[in-house]
């Protein structure tokens, strides 16, 4: 090749207070490739491609741009040398509009020097639509759900002119569709020369589209690998550092199909977006909900919970009718519900990751109001071994976590409260392989000892793999149901999409 | 620019120390008196303070008056915010040897040796009758005044009340509150030749408030018309009296009483003080008009 | 100031929270138009406290016959415009997330520089005038400054600004006024130019502009999404101090604006000037819908919130309210209108 | 109050971002442990603070003969303790991402209903510090009511009820002090107890207390989850309004108490009492840490905060500053603390 590498990372090492989060690490991207970077949760990816945005100042090392070493001091600097960042947490201005968070920095101007409102609203249109997603512009990004943010979020990115687009995690919050249409995206990026940096916990999507595997772990690079001539199980070994023989785990409890309902819906309504849904989970049952961006599961699940306003139906549990006003009384009526939007539904990030697990159950380990510090470090202690996080992570800040990490802090938070039936929405968000094993190891567990589950996931293998009911819905209808011997991918999209009835 | 005779932070041990306690510092009013104090501790060689909160403020003076406690000064002068307020210190005062006067506002009650200042109610019913002179004996008159909680304003309002009331043709329709604001003042005066177009005549009880009348009848164009009477003889006041906008201003004189009250304390500081517990040294109110301006500002300092 | 449909169809680009999207077919035809822009005037975020606001006026000039007056508009004019101009500033702050704390002190501290300038030592009032709004540009500068590059949260810089500026003004002056201005310098206070005071066409201009830069350039944008989101700001390449100093310096501007208007308007330069201003500018930004968290609020509702402010104190004086009371009145009015407002948006 | 190590110690669980952890092994001798609670001292996010309050006194007792004296201690003492009662329900507010500031007006309002009571209506002491206990309570209330059933932002209601409870505490009064108080009650803000005045006992159970409740109960969780998250609260199942409501009961309580204890050390009930008591309050939590977008801060910093404004008040006395200069210096050093802190703070 006589071109030169595009950018190279060489000998990076990021210590913050207790951790040391990169260790030595060294990455390169040539132009044109996609460069898939994948590890377990909190092995410095993140960090790692923040120090490449100017997002976080690397303690040592150097970072080179075309055979020149740069000085990346702020993220301003960062896009000067063409470089274009996806972030995980999202960094939108949740109380401005779509068009404006797309065009930031980059507002097209009038004439008179003024922004050019008119210009900014029809391209971002496009470059919506191009991803195939229809919202306005006008949208205030605040109301919309996390899917939707994460796509203005690729929007914005997509605007720039960029030699390198990095991407954290884009797909952790989408379906299968939005998925396909970045992946296509990706490659017609590619195909113009320009090179991604792909961070993901899906295999599926890695061996799609990489050109190149880099596998962090522990804060150092383990190797760096040919996506043809490598295997999704040598990753997985790479980064795990053992075998991943069965993901899903199998049941082993058969569900009592004769026993009341922990949850039964009927006719469920909120809002605009959910219209009359009817469905049912039993002690020890596995049920998902899938769907697309929109369908109003997440929806029905606030709903359920009391979170959001119900307009018509009835909820009961254990078939007793309930009234369900608040997430209290919900609360109190034996539900635990995992919020899809960790960030802002999930933690308190400011406050340490123990008061963030132990929050849903204080009155467990209380007496009196006072809290038992004892019972309080012993639950964040026995939640974060089964979750796989390190021990010493339990006193810090939840901010300060990985991405997938934040997310196991909101799972143990309602595991730790024992809840007969347990709403959990993508609760994988996030997650590396190895610890999802674990978390599906601990939700058959917990359905083992006759828990109600409801899960909602954007992942279709991940629903396949668990549910033993996978209802699915559209435009907040309930369109069909599927046990979990009929279901294959292909009939859940049919189902989802509505593009092929087979209505079964 | 700095306040006292003495350098900042001089070491204050055997030399003898006085220090005035005004309501506040931000009021012309109390420019004066600190002027007269100044000269006069120039005159005696002593040195003396004069310490107080920004704004009046009952509380805040207490907690200067308890730190200033741990200083022991050789005399203190107070002019309280609330007498009541400081009943506490002046006792702890009185306990550790060190002469408290009452100065400007009495403390009635109190371990003070004495009282030096004018008597408030009776500045009130001269600023009254003044206004009463001006108007005619007649009309509407409004009061604009800065506090409504501030016991000598209280004191002077109740004057101005008496005084009006032996003259049944004027009628008092409003009282407004500045704030000791002079744009609060203004602004209340403002508004209130809006309500009564009729109007005859205002008084100002507070240091601020008859700058703030002063501006409200000359941007109203009423300047003579509707007269207007206040108190202190501060520069906006004789500004106002030199453009016809202020028909007379009830001085309390308070650089002699500083002056004089410093001496006092010296006396008493000296063990010479010929002056009897329980004293009472009424300096006199003094009404000033147009025609006695000029006379006036000769002799004040 | 301006045409109220005008500012409204603006505003909704800011922060509303309308929900009612047209669809985004073209083809709208005119009445549709005027259709949509009435709707959008009725159920913008600012909508009812423009109502509560015209209704407390159309009560006044019912029940007073002196509240519509060309005397007491020019009266109550001339003390919204001066309110205005500093509450506009403080909307800048606010919008960042910032508080203003040091605002009213910079009047006094401006009071007194115009004083010692003009009548101290004899410089022409036009150099007075711009030194002195240097003056209060430093102090902004400074707050900025301090805030931006140390991270000290605003409400301490400001705070501590509040006692320095006002120290500073007590200690040049030694506590007295300063008085004896020529009339050419009074006459930005005290004048007017056809028929309506000078203060009310400043605070108009000052308005206009700042509601124009907030909508439409792009460091308006850039104030908002640094309000709404400062780390999301920073990593899309805004440079977020310069956003921030700049906003402080405006702040800070204003308020000498405002100052030297003052000190015109009473003829005298003091260093009691201007005690408590933050407050009633806050007060009248919050009031108009300004989040204390950032990112949401706008010149309109600034201007609302004023306008309430000092309309209600006008009120209680011509409808001869006890000064005693007067107080109680204020504090429930103020939290009724805010009620009002907050109960029709959450009905939209 | 209590020993310094002690709070810093349980002060680390609050919201700290102290990342120094020790290793999970279980096995620290005695050593290890001291080098441990000592580090958590040293890296504590209040230690800067604390050193500069430290610092101040030692300088103090340097510089002026009288400052360490008993006289002098106790005067004080007495000033960081009235402060202190109203700053630590401040924070309580100030934690879950709102501002009270009516404060200084219920300081005035308890002032003046406690001079109804004992000295107007002849109601026995106790009775009548109870009854204003509750009147100042349902100013917290109807605070927190209107707050968080109409979701009107904390600083427009408590601005209302700033003005509201003024203006009652001067109608009800008509502008007049209340003086005539029996002894026994002005022993609650003049007496000592072992040499130590009143307050100060009053103001250390306060703190105590609010520190172990925050620190150590669920409510005190509560409330630093409504303050880091409202949302994330509501869906642990936390009553956020419920939570709200109890913390402007607490803040109207405290500010209660003070105003009491003030009134019984003044010997008069008076209308102007308390006025700027607000930011006197919020400066002191905010000093010392806590972030008025909620969920951060703590009852030390709080205690150091408020110290430190009260020190250096008693400092530029003592150190014979003259008065017109005094707010410039103690706007100086409030920042220099602050930025040393923050300085810190970033160094860690
Ligand atoms: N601001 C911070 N303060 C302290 N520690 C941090 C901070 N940011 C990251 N870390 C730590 O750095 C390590 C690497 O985190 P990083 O976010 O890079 O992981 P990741 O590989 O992206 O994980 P995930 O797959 O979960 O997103 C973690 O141990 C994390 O706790
Ligand atoms: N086209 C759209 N334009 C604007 N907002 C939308 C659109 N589609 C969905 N939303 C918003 O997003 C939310 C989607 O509902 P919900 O989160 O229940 O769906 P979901 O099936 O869980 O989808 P997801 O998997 O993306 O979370 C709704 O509250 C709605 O306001
Ligand atoms: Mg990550
Ligand atoms: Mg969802």
């Amino acid at each position: 090749m006589a071109e030169h590498t595009l950018i190279a990372m060489r000998g990076i090492v990021k210590r913050y207070p207790g951790v040391t989060a990169l260790r030595d690490v060294s990455l390169s991207v040539e132009p044109g490739e996609v460069m898939a970077l994948v590890g377990e949760n909190g092995a410095g990816k993140s960090t790692l491609l923040k120090i490449l945005a100017g997002a976080a100042r690397a303690d040592e090392g150097v970072i080179e741009v075309s055979g020149q070493v740069v000085q990346v001091h702020s993220p301003r600097e960062s896009q000067a040398h063409g470089i274009a960042v996806i972030y995980q947490e999202l960094n939108l201005a949740n109380d401005l509009s779509v068009a404006e968070n797309i065009y930031v920095g980059r507002e097209p101007k009038t004439r008179f020097g003024t922004v050019d409102f008119h210009a900014m609203k029809s391209g971002a249109s496009r470059l919506l639509t191009s991803l195939g997603i229809n919202i306005s512009p006008d949208e205030i990004v605040g109301n919309l759900n996390i899917a939707l943010r994460q796509m203005v979020e690729i929007a914005k990115a997509l605007l720039v002119d960029a030699r390198v687009v990095v991407m954290d995690e884009p797909t952790s919050s989408l379906t299968e569709e939005e998925v396909a249409t970045l992946l296509t995206l990706v490659r017609q990026l590619r195909a113009t020369g320009v090179s991604v940096i792909y961070v993901s916990h899906r295999m599926r999507e890695i061996f799609e589209i990489a050109d190149r595997i880099t596998v962090m772990r522990d804060g150092s690079v383990v190797g760096v690998c040919d996506a043809q001539t490598t295997s999704p199980n040598d990753i997985v070994q790479m980064m795990v550092g053992r075998e991943l023989e069965d993901l899903y785990g199998v049941r082993t409890v058969p569900v009592d199909h004769t026993a009341i309902p922990t949850l039964e819906v009927r006719g469920l309504s909120s809002g605009a977006l959910l219209h009359d849904v009817s469905f049912s989970v039993r002690p020890g049952e596995i049920v998902a909900l899938a769907g697309l961006i929109g369908a109003g599961r997440s929806d029905a699940a606030m709903t359920i919970f009391g979170a959001v306003k119900r307009r018509g139906g009835e909820i009961l549990i254990d078939g007793q009718p309930m009234a369900l006003r608040t997430p209290n009384e919900a609360m109190a009526a034996g539900i635990g519900f995992v919020p899809e939007d960790r960030k802002r539904q999930g933690l308190f990030l400011g406050l340490p990751v123990r008061e963030n697990m132990s929050s849903a159950s204080l009155p467990r380990i209380s007496r009196l109001s006072v809290v038992s510090q004892r019972q309080d470090r012993e639950l964040a202690r026995r939640y974060a071994k089964q979750l796989g996080l390190r021990e010493s992570a339990i006193e810090v800040a939840a901010g300060t976590l990985s991405g997938g990490n934040q997310q196991k802090v909101v799972l143990a938070r309602w595991l730790a409260r024992l809840p007969k039936l347990l709403i959990l929405d993508e609760p994988t968000r996030g997650v590396d392989v190895g610890a999802k094993a674990e978390i599906y190891q601990l939700i058959r567990t917990i359905a083992g000892e006759g828990v109600a589950v409801l899960v909602i996931s954007s992942e279709l293998t991940e629903v396949l793999g668990i549910a033993d009911r996978i209802l699915v819905m559209r435009e907040g209808y309930g369109v069909g149901e599927l046990d979990a011997a009929q279901a294959t991918e292909k009939r859940v999209m049919a189902m989802a999409t509505g593009v092929q009835e087979d209505g079964s | 620019t700095t306040t006292e005779t003495s350098p900042a932070a001089e070491s204050t041990g055997d030399k003898p120390v006085y220090v005035f306690l005004p309501k506040s510092l931000n009021n012309p009013y109390w420019v004066d008196a600190r002027k007269g104090m100044e000269d006069e501790a120039a005159k005696l060689g002593v040195t003396a303070k004069f310490l107080g909160p920004d704004t009046d403020d009952a509380a805040a003076q207490v907690a200067i008056f308890d730190s200033i406690l741990a200083t022991k000064p050789a005399g203190i002068a107070i002019s309280p915010n609330d007498p009541a307020s400081v009943l506490d210190n002046i006792a702890k005062a009185t306990a550790a040897g060190i002469p408290v006067i009452a100065w400007d506002g009495p403390v009635p009650n109190s371990d003070v040796l004495g009282y030096i200042g004018t008597d408030n109610v009776a500045a009130g019913v001269q600023a009254g009758e003044a206004l009463a002179k001006s108007v005619g004996n007649k009309g509407k008159v409004a009061v604009v005044i800065g506090s409504l909680s501030a016991v000598n304003l209280n004191q002077r309002l109740e004057g101005v009340k008496k005084a009006l009331a032996k003259h049944p043709d004027i009628q008092l329709v409003a009282t407004e509150v500045s704030g000791e604001s002079v744009a609060t003042a203004q602004t209340a005066s403002e508004t209130i030749l809006q309500a009564n177009p009729d109007l005859a005549g205002f008084i100002g009880i507070g240091g601020s408030d008859l700058p703030g009348i002063a501006g409200a009848l000359k941007s109203a164009d009423k300047c003579g018309t509707v007269k207007a009477v206040g108190f202190d003889v501060v520069p906006q006041g004789v500004e106002g009296m030199n453009n016809g906008c202020v028909d007379a201003l009830i001085s309390q004189k308070p650089f002699g009483m500083t002056a004089q009250a410093l001496q006092i304390l010296v006396d008493f500081h000296n063990k010479s003080s010929k002056l009897e517990k329980d004293f009472v040294v009424d300096t006199g109110v003094v009404t000033v008009t147009p025609d006695t301006l000029a006379e006036f500002q000769k002799t004040a300092h | 100031m301006t045409s109220n449909g005008e500012i409204v169809k603006q505003e909704t680009h800011g922060a509303s929270s309308t929900n009612q999207l047209a669809p985004a077919i073209a083809r709208t035809t005119l009445g549709q138009k005027t259709r949509k822009t009435l709707r959008k005037i009725v159920t913008a975020r600012e909508s009812t406290l423009a109502a509560v606001v015209i209704l407390l006026v159309v009560y006044l000039s019912w029940a007073s016959p002196y509240f519509f007056t060309a005397g007491n508009l020019t009266v109550v004019g001339r003390q919204i415009g001066l309110a205005l101009i500093i509450s506009v500033g403080m909307t800048f702050v606010i919008l960042i997330g910032g508080i203003d704390l040091s605002v009213g002190s910079v009047v006094a501290f401006v009071s007194v520089l115009t004083g010692v300038f003009i009548v101290n030592l004899g410089i022409s009032p036009i150099v007075a005038v711009l030194l002195a709004l240097v003056g209060g540009a430093v102090v902004g500068l400074v707050n900025g400054s301090i805030n931006a590059f140390m991270g000290i949260p605003s409400f301490v810089v400001t705070l501590g600004m509040l006692a320095v500026a006002r120290g500073l003004s007590l200690g040049i002056t030694s506590g007295s006024t300063i008085s004896g201005f020529p009339s050419e310098f009074l006459f930005i206070g005290q004048g007017a130019y056809l028929g309506i005071p000078i203060p009310v066409w400043v605070a108009a201009i000052v308005a206009i502009a700042a509601h124009l830069v907030l909508t439409r350039t792009t460091f308006g944008r850039h104030v908002y999404f640094v309000g709404s989101n400062e780390e999301a700001a920073k990593l899309s390449g805004i440079r977020v101090r310069r956003v921030k100093i700049s906003v402080f310096v405006i702040a800070s501007t204003l308020a000498a604006v405002s100052g030297i208007l003052e000190t015109a308007r009473l003829s005298v330069g003091q260093p009691a000037a201007g005690n408590g201003y933050e407050l009633l500018a806050i007060g009248a930004a919050v009031i108009g819908g300004a989040s204390l968290f950032g990112g949401v609020g706008g010149i309109l509702g600034t201007a609302l919130g004023t306008s309430l402010l000092l309309l209600i104190q006008n009120a209680l004086i011509l409808l001869g309210i006890s000064a005693y009371w007067q107080q109680v009145f204020s504090g429930v009015i103020i939290v009724g209108a805010v009620a009002l407002n907050m109960w029709r948006k959450q009905r939209n």
